[in-house]
């Protein structure tokens, strides 16, 4: 099990390295982000046991992924809609 | 010879200085976090002279800036942050749940270490010279502008931010996995569910602030440029991430307050709460959405407006909850069999004071009205209302009552009467007038000030002497009590709670057979268990 | 000594009174939540006093419909106060189109404001009764905010950005000027006055005797002794773009999108020009980062904005999307 | 203590006592030899062996979601910035060295490997010596990354891209591309920080393991570590897409 995780994963860099000198435009930024998502989950779920754990340690390992969307969310909120009122500055 | 207790049970300092027992490690706290708050309230007491006049004649301006800079940090960092977790619910929160010991009691030490340690560099600031960026270290100032000891206070509270995080883990861990047999969710003490909610809070904001205040540091030694605008940098950027804790960080120090009154107003009314599951869980949802309404504090930093809109909205919806308390309270003591002893007195302050510390937040978070008393007198008002007048008549409140239980002795009960009473009169006059003057337009952090001011500062600097006099006082008084005072029962109030079934002080290792749970607290009416709402 | 001792700010500008509408409404809403809390807990603590010692209260089983009324009460007056608030503030942040405008700089520890007919001041602002005027407003050093407590206005001025804030004066007279945010040692003197003067009387004080050139005039100047004009020339060989008919005017980037070419963008272009490249030239221009002040700055932008005069006004939005149609390329 | 638990906490007070049972009550004196019910790792305060152990790895989650904010300051900022300058961005990160980069990806992956190995050796009480080879591998990768890492950053004080006073950009968008580098070396500097952190914690697992204290039903300790471990992993999983793969197709093209 533990190898083929690993296998995964390293076939998982070696699809990052690769996609990222074919141009996709925007296409780019989502598949890299993708890969690695994948990538952590592999790791969170098996390396990490999760897949085999309670559901508080899910809740918890979620928590401070979903707290960082927060962080992201609502800060990216501010800076995509600055100066979209018209007459004020950005 | 006496009965062993935690107290007695092993003497030296090396028995209180290397101590596991979360009750001593709660003692070493009482007595740093108290020091802390005195001088505190010294840098107030100078800011309060200086202002009484319109002229800045008593100190230099940065000797004033200084003041109010570390006035501000120790206030919130050394004292207000940890005073009620690290003290109160260190020592009650095994005892609340039927355990010996948090989960990791190295880790509580060690956080202890960290708190001093990060205490001690602040000490250093301050005494080399200090800061003066305000406790906010807003950028560029504090990167390019500012030449006092940034560095040295950045790293106090980057490093006390982990004793925070130990503390909210052990909590965490602790309610989790620790609870006595038959202890579920829906009968924890008030008290534990506040705690745990703090804890959350800890968890997840002070990590953020540790990174914020590090870049700060890193960009004044390494001249790395994260939010130096000449980089393309935004100082706002800055402020977004100070706030994603600090505003969070307003209710670590209000939430264990808010469960020290739930405490308090049962125990005082010989009364279950009103409302049980309301109350608890609105402090999860304070918790929760306390982490989307940041950007409150910058309406007029030239975030953007629809973000501000977003931000003002979550801020109204979050101070439904603390209404929700406040009600609840209230509730609580209809068909009470009211006492007026200290603590209870203590908690009435808090209700009334807390109330209008609150809803003059309502005023601050209506975005029309802030660009007017943003950075005036009207916020430290506000935020004074709250941290002085709730806050820590919260932590008065809690440790006039579980006081007997902590030393095993009685403090004189008229002294602590007549204190409550100087505190709440003197934090009035201290604080009312600064409304007035916030929002006749007295920008805050001025050393000087136009002349029309004078009166209401001159009130508000009585007023301090008096807030001062009233908070020396017990210090006395508890001192006094723990070489005089009357040897306390097991449960000096009538008041219910697992707390209250063992001896004053407990022994070390608590309870000497796990206790098994049948009923939530505070369960006072003789006849059928009380169900919860 | 005591004799001048005020209790409320007065009221002169248009949007003093609108915020202190919410202002009363929301004392209303403390008043009486705080009174209501204190007298129940008042009548309740003294109607059910302990009145023997070993007396205990009843047992509460909690009622729904009660909670129910204290979350849906209070969160609908919260609304009110939201919507209200955000209303006044879209108000006091978007400024009318055609006011009169004024650049402010602050630095440690001063307001330097520059009227567009060539009067400069210092920790002092003379504006005209009844007309909207709009700041723009940048930092040379660190955060100020500009605070005008009797017109109830205030923003931060932030280095790197402009921010913009506006008002109309309603009463003559003299008011304090802050600075709000905390900028180190002197922040508490970084104060002045701002004299609301009847209309003719601000005319005669702009005509007055220490009028110097007009931004615009002297950023022209600068054109052209900072050598801008070597590359921004007129004529078709020009290895930049056309500045005339630019501000206000959408511009094509080198990487597709389009930005409008406000105070910010013109500044930008300046100070960090590889930031945003225009279509079809080369990043060749240096930055003026550091060799130009904030003061110089809004000059250089103010010049550029004279040259668009001829152009439709960016209000119209009737110019073509491809403007600046300058360039050699697209 | 003379029962020879180093690392338990029994404390010698009277009221020492199990829940479930063993009502012999230690004494004052507390050196009563006692006839342990229990594990020896067992700590006085907790009641079972799988209390304790959920109760260190659920401390240990927690820490991580401290950890994960305690970086998304740092992609905060990223994400701001990338935003504000993508073009900048692109062009800055074309000058890292992406073979390392890859590389060090691999060699963290395998040492993800062999720390997941490890933990499953002490879980299935495999001899000292196989947890320990386990570790120490993982240990030696450790290692190899952070020599890989230094090699890349003294690359870049030679090539002076190092922000501050002395910072030298030939190319386009200097500010932005200071900006990126400010980034990168906060980020994968913090995170260096976090491997040498994670060695030592090796490194006395190391001893530990040496010493024969893990077995299936003691070694949260190892568990704990390779939490952390995996986690450090995961961070630059991220980092290295984010911070050396932006630039490429840019420049491909
Ligand atoms: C313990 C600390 C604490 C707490 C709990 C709060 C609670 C709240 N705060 Fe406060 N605040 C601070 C500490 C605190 N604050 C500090 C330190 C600052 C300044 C920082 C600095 O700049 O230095 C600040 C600044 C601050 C600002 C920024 C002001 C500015 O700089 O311009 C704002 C703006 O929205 C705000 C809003 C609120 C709100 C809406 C609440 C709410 O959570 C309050 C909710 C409570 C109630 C509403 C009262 C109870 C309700 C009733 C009795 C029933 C009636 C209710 C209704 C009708 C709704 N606060
Ligand atoms: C927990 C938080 C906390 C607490 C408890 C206090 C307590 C007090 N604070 Fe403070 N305050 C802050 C948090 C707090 N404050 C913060 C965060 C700021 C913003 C800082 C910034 O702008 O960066 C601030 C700013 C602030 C200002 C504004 C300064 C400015 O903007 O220029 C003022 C002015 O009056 C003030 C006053 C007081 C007073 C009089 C007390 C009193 O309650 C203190 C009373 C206590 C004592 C005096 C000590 C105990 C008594 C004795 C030892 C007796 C003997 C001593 C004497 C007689 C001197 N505080
Ligand atoms: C070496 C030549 C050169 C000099 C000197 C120069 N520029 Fe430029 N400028 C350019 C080029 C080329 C562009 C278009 C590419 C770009 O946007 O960077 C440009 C773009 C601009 C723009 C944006 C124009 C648009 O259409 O969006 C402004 C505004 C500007 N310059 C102002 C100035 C000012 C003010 C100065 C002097 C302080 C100056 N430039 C000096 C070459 C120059
Ligand atoms: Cu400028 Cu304060
Ligand atoms: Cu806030």
């Amino acid at each position: 099990m533990y190898y083929l995780v690993f296998l995964a994963l390293l076939v998982g860099t070696g699809a990052t390295v690769g996609a990222a000198f074919i141009d996709m435009g925007w296409m780019n930024n989502v598949i890299m982000l993708l890969l690695a998502m994948i990538k952590a989950s592999l790791v969170i779920l098996f390396f990490m046991h999760v897949r085999w754990s309670s559901r508080l340690t899910w809740v918890v390992a979620m928590a401070g992924f979903f707290w960082l969307l927060i962080l992201f969310g609502v800060t990216m909120g501010d800076y995509l809609t600055r100066g979209m009122v018209e007459g004020t500055l950005r | 010879m006496e009965t062993l207790n935690y107290i007695n049970n092993g003497h030296g300092l090396g028995s209180w200085l290397l101590t596991r027992d979360h009750k001593r490690i709660a003692l070493l706290y009482l007595a740093s976090i108290t020091a802390f708050f005195f001088l505190g309230g010294m840098f107030a007491f100078v800011i309060r002279l200086e202002l009484l006049t319109p002229a800045g004649d008593l100190v230099s301006s940065d000797t004033y800036n200084k003041l109010f800079t570390m006035h501000g940090v120790v206030m919130v960092f050394f004292f207000l942050i940890p005073s009620i977790p690290a003290v109160l619910g260190n020592f009650l929160i095994p005892i609340m749940i039927g355990a010996k010991d948090l989960a990791f009691p190295r880790i509580n030490l060690l956080s202890w270490y960290i708190y001093v340690l990060g205490g001690l560099f602040t000490l250093v600031a301050a005494l080399s010279g200090g800061v003066d960026t305000g406790w906010t270290f807003y950028t560029p100032y504090s990167t390019a502008a500012a030449n006092s000891h940034v560095i040295t206070a950045a790293l106090g509270i980057f490093i006390t931010g982990f004793s925070s995080i130990l503390t909210g883990l052990n909590f965490i861990v602790t309610v989790h996995r620790m609870r006595a047999p038959g202890l579920t969710w829906f009968r924890l003490p008030l008290f534990v569910w506040s705690l745990y909610a703090t804890s959350l809070i800890f968890i997840l904001g002070t990590p953020v602030i540790a990174i914020t205040v590090l870049l700060v540091a890193a960009e004044r030694t390494l001249h790395m440029g994260i939010f130096d605008p000449a980089l393309g940098g935004d100082p706002v950027l800055f402020q977004h991430l100070f706030w994603f804790y600090s505003h969070p960080a307003v209710y670590i120090m209000i939430l264990p307050a808010m469960g020290v009154i739930s405490e308090i107003v049962q125990a005082f009314s010989r009364k279950n709460i009103f409302g049980y599951s309301f109350v608890a869980f609105s402090s999860l949802a304070i918790a929760i959405i306390g982490f989307l309404v940041w950007g409150h504090h910058i309406f007029v930093a030239g975030q953007s407006v629809y973000a501000g809109m977003l931000f003002s909205i979550l801020s109204f919806v979050v101070a439904v909850p603390s209404a929700i308390k406040v009600f609840n309270w209230t509730a609580t003591i209809y068909n009470g069999s009211v006492s007026f002893d200290s603590p209870m007195l203590y908690a009435f302050g808090f209700l009334g004071l807390f109330t209008i510390g609150g809803l003059t937040g309502l005023f601050l978070a209506a975005m029309g009205l802030d660009i007017h008393v943003h950075d005036t007198y009207f916020v430290v008002a506000h935020f004074h209302y709250i941290m002085v007048g709730g806050a820590i008549m919260g932590y008065l409140g809690g440790l006039h009552y579980w006081w007997p239980k902590i030393s095993g002795r009685l403090y004189p009960e008229p002294w602590a009467k007549f204190a409550a009473l100087m505190v709440f009169v003197g934090f009035n006059l201290t604080f009312f007038p600064q409304f007035v003057l916030g929002y006749l337009g007295m920008p805050r952090r001025y050393h000087a000030y136009p002349e029309e001011f004078q009166v209401l500062n001159v009130a508000s600097t009585l007023g301090a002497t008096v807030l001062a006099a009233g908070y020396l006082l017990p210090m006395i008084y508890f001192t006094w009590s723990i070489f005089r005072g009357a040897k306390a029962p097991a449960d000096p109030w009538g008041a219910r709670g697992l707390e209250w079934e063992i001896p004053s002080p407990p022994p070390t290792e608590n309870f000497l057979v796990t206790p098994i749970v049948t009923h939530g607290t505070h369960q006072y009416a003789p006849s059928k268990e009380v169900g919860h709402v | 000594m005591f004799t001048n001792f005020p209790l409320f700010p007065q009221q002169a500008s248009a949007q003093a009174a609108s915020v202190d509408g919410i202002y009363f409404f929301m004392l209303a809403v403390t008043a009486f939540f705080s009174l209501l809390i204190a007298s129940l807990l008042t009548i309740f603590a003294i109607k059910f006093r302990r009145r023997h010692k070993d007396e205990v209260g009843v047992a509460n089983h909690g009622a729904l419909a009660l909670e129910l009324l204290w979350t849906i009460v209070p969160f609908l007056i919260t609304m009110v106060m939201f919507g209200w608030g955000a209303k006044v503030f879209f108000d006091i942040y978007r400024p009318p189109a055609g006011a009169m405008e004024i650049y402010i700089v602050g630095k440690q520890w001063m307001w330097k404001a520059q009227h567009m007919e060539g009067q400069r001041e210092i920790n002092e602002l003379h504006v005209p009764v009844g007309r909207p005027v709009k700041l723009i407003m940048g930092s040379e050093d660190v955060i100020h905010s500009f605070f005008i407590p009797a017109f109830r206005v205030k923003a931060d001025v932030i280095p790197g950005r402009y921010n913009v804030l506006w008002f109309t004066a309603t009463v003559p007279g003299r008011y304090h000027l802050f600075c709000a945010e905390y900028c180190g040692t002197k922040h508490s003197g970084m104060i002045g006055s701002v004299v609301v003067m009847e209309p003719n009387d601000f005319q005669a004080w702009l005509s007055g005797g220490n009028a110097s050139d007009s931004p615009a005039a002297a950023g022209g100047k600068l054109f052209q002794d900072l050598a801008c004009v070597s590359c921004h020339r007129g004529d078709a060989q020009a290895q930049a773009p056309q500045l005339a008919g630019l501000f206000g005017n959408p511009v094509s980037l080198q990487d597709g999108s389009r930005v409008i070419a406000d105070e910010s963008y013109i500044r930008e272009s300046i100070v960090n020009p590889q930031a945003k490249v225009v279509a079809g030239f080369q990043p060749i221009m240096p930055t003026f980062q550091g060799l130009v002040s904030e003061e110089q700055l809004l000059q250089l932008i103010a010049y550029v904005r004279s040259l668009g005069a001829s152009a439709p006004g960016a209000a119209g939005g009737t110019m073509p999307a491809t403007m600046p149609a300058a360039g050699p390329g697209k | 203590m003379s029962d020879g638990h180093a690392a338990s906490e029994h404390y010698r007070g009277p009221v020492h006592q199990p829940v479930h049972s063993d009502p012999g009550y230690a004494g004052h004196s507390g050196e009563t030899p006692h006839v342990h019910p229990h594990h020896p790792q067992l700590q006085h305060h907790f009641d079972t062996m799988e209390q304790q152990a959920e109760a260190s790895t659920l401390g240990m989650w927690t820490f991580l979601v401290t950890e994960i904010l305690f970086f998304g300051g740092l992609f905060m900022a990223y994400l701001v910035y990338r935003h504000a300058a993508p073009m900048a961005f692109q062009e800055a990160s074309h000058h890292l060295n992406v073979v390392w980069g890859t590389l060090n990806t691999g060699v963290l992956i395998v040492s993800s490997l062999t720390m997941a190995l490890g933990v499953r050796a002490a879980q299935t009480s495999a001899p000292p010596r196989t947890q320990v080879m386990w570790i120490a591998l993982t240990m030696l990768l450790g290692t190899a990354f952070l020599g890989i890492k230094a090699i890349e950053y003294y690359d870049k004080f030679r090539d002076h891209i190092v922000p501050g006073p002395n910072f030298r950009w030939e190319g386009m968008y200097p500010q932005g591309a200071e900006m990126f580098y400010s980034l990168y070396f906060c980020m994968t500097g913090l995170h260096a920080l976090h491997m040498v952190i994670g060695l030592g914690i090796m490194t006395w697992l190391a001893v530990t393991a040496w010493r024969g204290k893990y077995d299936a039903a003691y070694y949260t300790p190892v568990e704990v570590a390779g939490l952390y471990w995996h986690f450090v992993d995961i961070v630059w999983i991220f980092l290295f897409p984010l911070l050396y793969l932006i630039g490429r197709h840019y420049h491909a093209a």
